[in-house]
Order: C-alpha cells, then structure tokens, then sequence
C-alpha cells in the first residue's frame, strides 16, 4: 500500500541527511515497528508519510499513487485516512479533550449524533474517561499522549501512524495501548509505530525496520529491538 | 470511503465554534475590538470635522452678496421680476439711494453729518443686494446680469470668493490626504491586530491541517469571529462619537457662536455615516481575518 | 554558594540578547515600530496643523485695523506720535479727507461722480488706521486711543474680532479634545501592540523564571528592544510627516493662496516638534514593554 | 534536605487531589526515584519541589526553612540550585541549543569565559556535540530531551530534578543518562528522578518512592520499579 523509493530527506541547515537513501514496502494491514536511537530519522519518515515535509529525492507512493503531487485537496484527503500520533502531542490548547479528540471527527464532517457515541469509547480505549472537560494545560504527561492516541483512533483510521507514543506512559498503560494497536491492526487498520519500548517491540515479534544515521539497517518480519543478526 | 470537504454538520460545528472561540479569546477579542474602535473613532472624527466645515463654508459662501448698481432711469421692478426668475439666485433685495446713504451714513459715523447729501443732491444710485445659492456660481449670475437693461455696473466680492474657492478645494485636498492617511492607517492597525492575533494561533491553525481541515473549515469561525470583533469595534467607536458629538453641539448651541458655527445635525447625513461606519468595520474585522489566516493555511 | 542577583555579565548578556532579539524577531518589531510610525504620524499630523491653524488665524487677526476719526481741529502729528509710542501698536497710518473720499468713490463705483464733495464740501474726517499685534488687545487699545485729544471716535471691527476671539478659543479646544483623545489612542495602540508582543513570549518569560531569572535580567532585553522599536517607529513616522509636510509647503508655496495661507517653516517650531516626537516614542517603546511584561513577571 | 510534610495539592477543577497527605524525608547525597502509573501525580510533586506551584495544605521544607514562605528573591534564589528537567522540555523556543544552555549560566552570572568552557562539555555529556546551532524546533524529541537534561547539569546543581528525562531517548542513551545522573550523585549532588523506565529502575537499585493516585504506597531504600512487599 506504501512504497518509499530511494527517499532521501536533508533538512536546510544540517550537513548530512535525515533519511538517506530509503527503500520500503509496507502492505495492507501490516504491523511496523520503526526503531533506532534518537536522531536515527524515525520521526522523519513518520512525517514524510503523513506528507508533513517533502523528500528532498525520491519517491513516495500511496495505493500507486505519488504522494509527492497530491494537491492540497489531495493532502487533506489522504491525512483524513490516516490516525497520527505526534510525538510532541499538537493538542489543541484552546479546546479540552473531549474537543481534542471530536475535532479529528468534526473535520470529517459527521454528525453530531456520530460524535457524541464515538469520543467517549475511544477516551475510554485509553483509559481518560472522567477527564474530559480537562484543557491540554491540565494533564499529565502520559495523559496527554493518549489524547493524541484517542484522536487518532477515533476515525476508524486506514492507517494508524504512532510516533513514540508510550514515551511518557507507564508500563501498564503501554502495555495496554500496544494491545490496543494490535486488536486495531487485526480489523484491518496497518499500523506504524516508531518507539524506544525495547521491551514490548521485543515481545511482541511484529515486523522491526531499524534505522541509524538514516538508513535502514534490518528489516525483519518478526523481530525485536535489538535482534543481532 | 468518500470524504465531502464540507457539510452540513461542519458548517454547524463552525458557528457553534466562533462563539465558544470569542467567549475562550475574551481578552484578546476586547483588545482587538479596543483597536478597531480607536481608529474609527479617529477617522469618522475627522469625518464629523470636514461635514462640519464643509456646513460652515457653505454658510459663509452664502453670504456672499451681488451688488447691481441701476442707471437712474432703470426699471426697479422688472429688474426685480428678472432676478426673481433667475436660475441661482437665492434671494434679492431692492436698496433705494435713500437707505443706501444712510447706510454709508452709519458706516462712516453718525455724527458725521451728511444731510446736504440726501433727496436731490443724493450721489448715490439705487441699488439692488443678490444672494447666489453657491458661491462659485457668482461670477457668472453677475456676467448675466450685467445684460439686464437698467443695470449700469454690478460688482461683487470678487477677492473673497476667489479665495473662499481657493480655501475650499485646499481644504478638500487637506481631508482627502488626511483621511486617505487615516484610513489606510486604520486598516493597517487593524490587519495588524488581527494578524497577530492569528499568530498567536499560527500552532492550532497548524494542527486543524494535519488533522485534514480544509481551508474554509479553518477559515469560518475566524472569519465570523472577525467580523464580530470589527463590529463590535465600530458600534463603540459609534457611540463615543455619538456622545462626543452630541456634547459638542449642545455645547456649541449654547454659545453665541451658534450662528457662526452651526454643527450638522441632520440626521439625514449622520445617519448613512454611522451605517457606513458599521459596515466597514463588520467588512473589515472579516476581510481582516481571511487575509491574516490566509498566510498560515499552507498544508 | 553565594548569587548576585544581576552583575556586570548579566548587563553584557542582557544588551548582546537585545540586539538578537531584534534581530530574529525582525517580522513582529517591523510591525511593532509600524504601528508606532502610524499612530506618531496622525498625531505629528495634527499638531502640524494646529500649529498652522494657529499662524493663519494669528494672520487674520494682525489684520484687523482699528479706524481712528479726528475732529477737524486736532493735532495729526501729536496723535500719530503717540500712537507710535504706544505699546501693543504694530503700525499706524494717516488717511487725510480727501484719500478717504477717494476710498469711498472706488469702493463705490469709479463711474459715479461725486466731484461736488471735493476740497471744502468733503464731509468726511481726517483719520488714523491702526493695527494692533495681537487681536484680544483691540479693545483695550481702542479705548486708551479714544481718550486723545482730538479724537472723536473710534472704531474697530468688533465683530469680526469677536468672532476671531470666539473661533480660536473654540479651535483650541477642539484641537485639545482631538489631540488628547488621539493621544489616548496612541498610547493605547503601542501598549496593546507592545503587550500582544510580550504575549507571545509569555511561555519563555515562564521559562525564564524558570531558570531563576531575576526580573530586572527579563526585563532589562525587552525594554531596551521596544526603546529601539519606538525609536524606529517615530523616526518614520518623523520622515512621512516631513516628506508631506514638505511637498504641501512646496504646493503651497506655489499657489497664489501662498498670502493667505503661509504654513509655518519656521525651523525653531518645527524642530522641537521632531525631538519631542522622538522622544516620546523612544519612551513610549520603553514603558510600554516595560508595563507591558510586568504581569508576566510573577514567579 | 527536604521534607514533605501532610502536603496536599489539589489543583482548581479537579474533584480528587493529584498529591494527598505526603510526607517524606530527603537526605543530601540520596537518589532517588519517582514512579507510579500516569496521573499519578509525580510531576505534581517535582512542580512542588521546584516551587513552581504552592500545596494546598501541608508544609515543605528546603534546608529547615519552609518552602512556603519565600519570597520571589528567595525563590530566584533557590531556583538557581536547582538542576530541573522538565517532562515537557521548556526549552527557549527563541534561543538555538548552545544558548539554551548558556542560559542557565547567563542567569547565575557567570562569566562568557567560564560560559564558553562549561557549554560544550555538557553537550558532549548527553550526546549534543554538533547540534549547537539547531534551533529547538530542528531537533528530534530525544535530542530536545537531551537539551533540557545538559541545561540542568551545566550549573552543577545542588539538587536535580528530572521529570521523565528518558521519555524520548533510545535504550543505549537512556543508559547512559543514568549513568550521568549517577555519577553527579556520587559527586554530592541530590537526585531525583521521576520515570517509567522499569528496567533502569530496576537495575540500579536505588531508592524508591512509588506514588499512586497522589499517595506514597512503596518507599524502598533499595527497590525496582514493581517491587512486591
Ligand atoms: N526541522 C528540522 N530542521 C533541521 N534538522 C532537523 C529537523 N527535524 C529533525 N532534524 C534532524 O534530523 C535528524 C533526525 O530527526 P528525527 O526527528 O527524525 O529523529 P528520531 O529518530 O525521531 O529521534 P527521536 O527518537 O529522538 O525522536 C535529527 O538529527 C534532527 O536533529
Ligand atoms: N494544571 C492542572 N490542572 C488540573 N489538573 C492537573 C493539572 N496538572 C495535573 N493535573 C492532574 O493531576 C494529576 C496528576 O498529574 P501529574 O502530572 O502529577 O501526573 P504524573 O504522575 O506526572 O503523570 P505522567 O506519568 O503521565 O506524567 C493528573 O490526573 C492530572 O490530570
Ligand atoms: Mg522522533
Ligand atoms: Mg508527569
């Protein structure tokens, strides 16, 4: 469903790339681990699937497509598909969570109806129920986090993309929302998630695509975090 | 799975948007509308001062009197008949020579005595004093009526209203640059405000896209929310000026200077102004909006 | 482990960070110092023409002449001496009966014959004009010269000295009035300006406290920069008025008009109006970012 | 060196408190970790510490003389021995990576001489050599982490406190944080460690505090993240 095609992302002011010279296939349905230690490039090419930034060379396909020319009506099309967790949360200040998370409903366009069933299963998917009326400023850390993840599952999303999204969670809670992308990822939804949880990358044998400095240096269909080869 | 880019619900979402942003951004919203309310207030001040001028050039032009001298032999009133008829004369006045040595009598100084002058031995001819309807009209009333038979010489204060024109398209040209200045200021202050308002949302506006909000999505409840703040603006900047203005004539009315110095209050010209006020600042607030947004709405 | 709370690094730190600021910050201090050179210009504007009103009006008044008439037998030469001793007068002239009579015959009508009036039957006095510096002392001095031998009566345009009088007090109010409320709005506007400035630097005022940062260390940057700010600010704003000013002399200059209206070059007025323009600029910049982040500063 | 006495913090619009009735005593030279699931309230009680916010009721002392009662001098004052990374980073959005950290020895007074020394060894300390000119906005989420972390140890600090300093950092660079933190500790300096990695945790076997709904339910002098009584 995704192709990446010798992507290579610089960014202005840095000497070498952030993404050198990538080349990968993700299928339907799949479940992804993206590691590699921190400046490796995970959340670049997060962002170049979620069309956030351009490739500086190469191409990138979605279902045939090149993302590369969508037009801005295209853009917003494709992000309506796709389930996004940042890594730096992008709630929005102004708007409490259980606005936060309707918003990625509202722009759909659906009812209000739709939307009041739907917000409060996926708060309760994360364990917020009771924290609705809560602006970003008052959470926690880790409550934060799962309101992005909320935001992103409630659209019944084609694809889910998670970055880091247990950074600031415990190890129950991490745990849980592991889960929760696997039993997401068997109705269908492929999932991507770039992480440093070595423990539950390591248990849960999905397929592991490795970076360092840009590159890919494994892909393995079932794998952990640290496989030797 | 078919996505509309906006429906029915996202235009009820929007409205419902605008109010719950205006209510959350009160301070912000009051400052803004602060700003909107001072710069009007200013431009349509300057406006109140040129109507007002205008009223009192207008008053002094028509003022401004035709003096036509008759041989003695004229006929008075056929003279009178013709002015009376004629297009741009607002009114006319017959001065015997009597009346009009004993007006030079009192100009000089009545205790000058004058009476070797009056009946027969009068210098002076009869005379009649014309009023123009405008000022600039005069030059050419007292051309035609210098045709009347009867008429031997007409004069009029050539200097005065050569430099009452003058005076007015100077004036008029002052206002145009002053008020071109103001209004251009004002928009600027106003695109500004509301510009750097946006900014301080430049993140949330950022987000609303990656979540895939399009353009007018974003773009709705900014607007209403604009056009909120720059009527709001304008309906105080109105009513400081109303109050202003209304101090200012009863003001003015008391004064013996009321004859002078008389303040439009015909609320046949207040009225549009103030309904002008109102909708450029609605326009404005709105337009305002759309363009400051415009540049953050890049996917 | 002993802490200053501000020493001479932190001074170093603090101006280096200023002119960084200004710097990165170039977009948001452009807009800033705009809307200083706005609010400066209408407010330079204005008292450009106020100061110009004023001359004009000082201009008309000047020209008001007191008309002194003697009796037959009065001393012309003791009268005129006296006058020009006398405080308050700026010239006096002698109009003998006869240039009177010739006066009256032009401003009647050159072609009416008044020739039996001539020599021994001119019925007019001899008499002085008299103009007075300044208008509001014509009344005072009317009525000193009235006591002279040989003057019979005096007399001055009581009206139109009236309505001047009346005009300038009204005049210098309204400009009162417009001028504070303007200012008001300047104020306003550069504070709000500089306010929504600090605004969006709350989060790293925040951060900075954070650090343990006193707020002299905080404060110290953001005054100096909004010191720059309202300095650039006025200095455009200084450079518009003087450009427009400038070419309206020109035009002005040019017209026939120049008589009537003679705006003021005079650099010993203009002058102090430019460095008080700077002045309060540079202060208001300052105080402004000043007031302005004091509500940020609490730990 | 601190003492938490009955302290309670319930913030405005919440129903229970996010830190009740804790008391506890640190010692000069003890490190110590904060754990507990998300929400908590760990983050409550390093805001506490940091002065940042005011308990509800229940009183805090610093060197015997109550937290409460300063004045905003004594604050600056105590503020500026005080090491703290916070879980949302802070960093001066308008400030690149270098004067970042500069800053917190800008604000000590401290000399451009000493300045220009002292920068670069805590860059090179979590991994940042090169990165000083980046712009807060240009760095990965570890690398902003990181930033945050050399910002709290360039002022040898009398105190640290870290809240969540791994959330974003790969496996080997959380290690080697750790280990950052443990030797300044054996150098004298007080540490204290809110954080999730389990793993470290338990490795180092130092003290810790568990937290759970606001309550302190585990003190151990020598625990693992989930020890069982
Ligand atoms: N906007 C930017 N401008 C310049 N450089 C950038 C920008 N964003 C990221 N980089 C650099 O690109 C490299 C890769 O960043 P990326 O965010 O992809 O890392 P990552 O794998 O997600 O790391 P982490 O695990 O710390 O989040 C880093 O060295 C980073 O400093
Ligand atoms: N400013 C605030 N206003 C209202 N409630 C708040 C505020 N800050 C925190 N809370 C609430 O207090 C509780 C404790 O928050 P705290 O940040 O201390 O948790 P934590 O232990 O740090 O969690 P995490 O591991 O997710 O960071 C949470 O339920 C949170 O929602
Ligand atoms: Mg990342
Ligand atoms: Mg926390």
């Amino acid at each position: 469903m995704i192709e990446f095609r010798n992507v290579t992302k610089s960014y202005n002011n840095s000497n070498h790339p952030a993404v050198a010279n990538v080349s990968l296939r993700v299928e339907r349905g799949e479940f992804i681990f993206l590691v590699g230690p921190s400046g490796a490039g995970k959340s670049t090419i997060m962002k170049l699937l979620f069309r956030e930034i351009m490739p500086t060379t190469g191409q990138l396909f979605f279902i045939k497509r090149n993302i590369i020319n969508f037009t801005e009506r295209d853009i917003l099309k494709y992000r309506r598909l796709i389930g996004m967790v940042f890594q730096d949360f992008r709630l929005l200040k102004q708007k409490n969570v259980y606005e936060n998370v309707a918003f990625a409903l509202e722009v759909l366009g659906q009812s209000p109806r739709k939307i009041r069933q739907k917000v409060p299963v996926a708060l309760e998917k994360v364990g917020l129920t009771g924290k609705e009326k809560a602006f970003p400023s008052e959470l926690s850390g880790g409550e934060a986090q799962r309101v992005g993840i909320a935001r992103a599952i409630v659209k019944d999303p084609l694809i889910i993309l998670a970055d880091e999204p247990t950074g600031n969670v415990d190890r129950d809670n991490s745990k849980q929302i592991m889960k929760l992308f696997e039993s997401i990822n068997e109705n269908g939804t492929t999932v991507i998630v770039a992480t440093h949880a070595w423990d539950l990358v390591d248990r849960m044998q999905k397929r592991v695509i490795a970076l360092k400095k840009g590159r890919i240096i494994r892909d393995e269909q079932y794998g952990g975090y640290a496989t030797e080869y | 799975m078919e996505v509309t880019l906006l429906n029915i619900n996202s235009l009820g979402y929007c409205l419902r948007q605008s109010i719950v942003s205006i209510y959350r951004n009160f301070w912000l919203v009051l400052v803004t509308a602060g700003i909107i309310a001072v710069s009007l207030s200013v431009f349509g001040g300057l406006l109140l001062i040129a109507v007002n001028t205008g009223q009192i050039i207008r008053n002094v032009e028509s003022n401004v009197e035709i003096a036509i001298f008759l041989y003695d032999e004229a006929n008075a009133e056929e003279i009178q008949f013709k002015l009376d008829n004629l297009v741009g004369v607002r009114n006319s006045t017959f001065v015997p020579k009597e009346q009009g040595l004993e007006e030079f009598r009192k100009s000089m100084n009545m205790a000058i005595p004058l009476d070797g002058l009056s009946g027969k031995n009068n210098p002076l001819p009869d005379l009649f004093r014309v009023k123009a309807v405008r000022a600039e009209i005069v030059p050419e009333l007292a051309r035609e009526i210098q045709e009347f038979p009867g008429v031997e010489y007409v004069e009029y204060g050539e200097k005065v209203i050569d430099i009452l024109n003058r005076v007015t398209g100077w004036l008029n040209t002052v206002f145009l640059v002053i008020s071109s200045l103001l209004a251009l200021g004002a928009i600027f202050l106003i695109m500004t405000t509301i510009r750097i308002s946006v900014l301080s949302r430049q993140e949330e506006i950022g987000i609303m896209k990656y979540l895939g909000a399009s353009n007018s999505f974003i773009r709705f409840p900014f607007i209403l929310e604009g056009m909120v703040i720059g009527w709001l603006g304008t309906l105080s900047a109105a009513l400081v000026l109303g109050v202003v203005y209304y101090r200012l004539v009863v003001l003015l009315k008391q004064e013996a200077l009321a004859f002078f110095v008389q303040p439009v209050t015909d609320m046949e010209i207040l009225l549009p102004l103030l309904i002008g006020l109102l909708v450029i600042g609605t326009l404005l607030g709105g337009l305002g909006s759309m363009v400051s947004i415009h540049r953050h709405l890049k996917v």
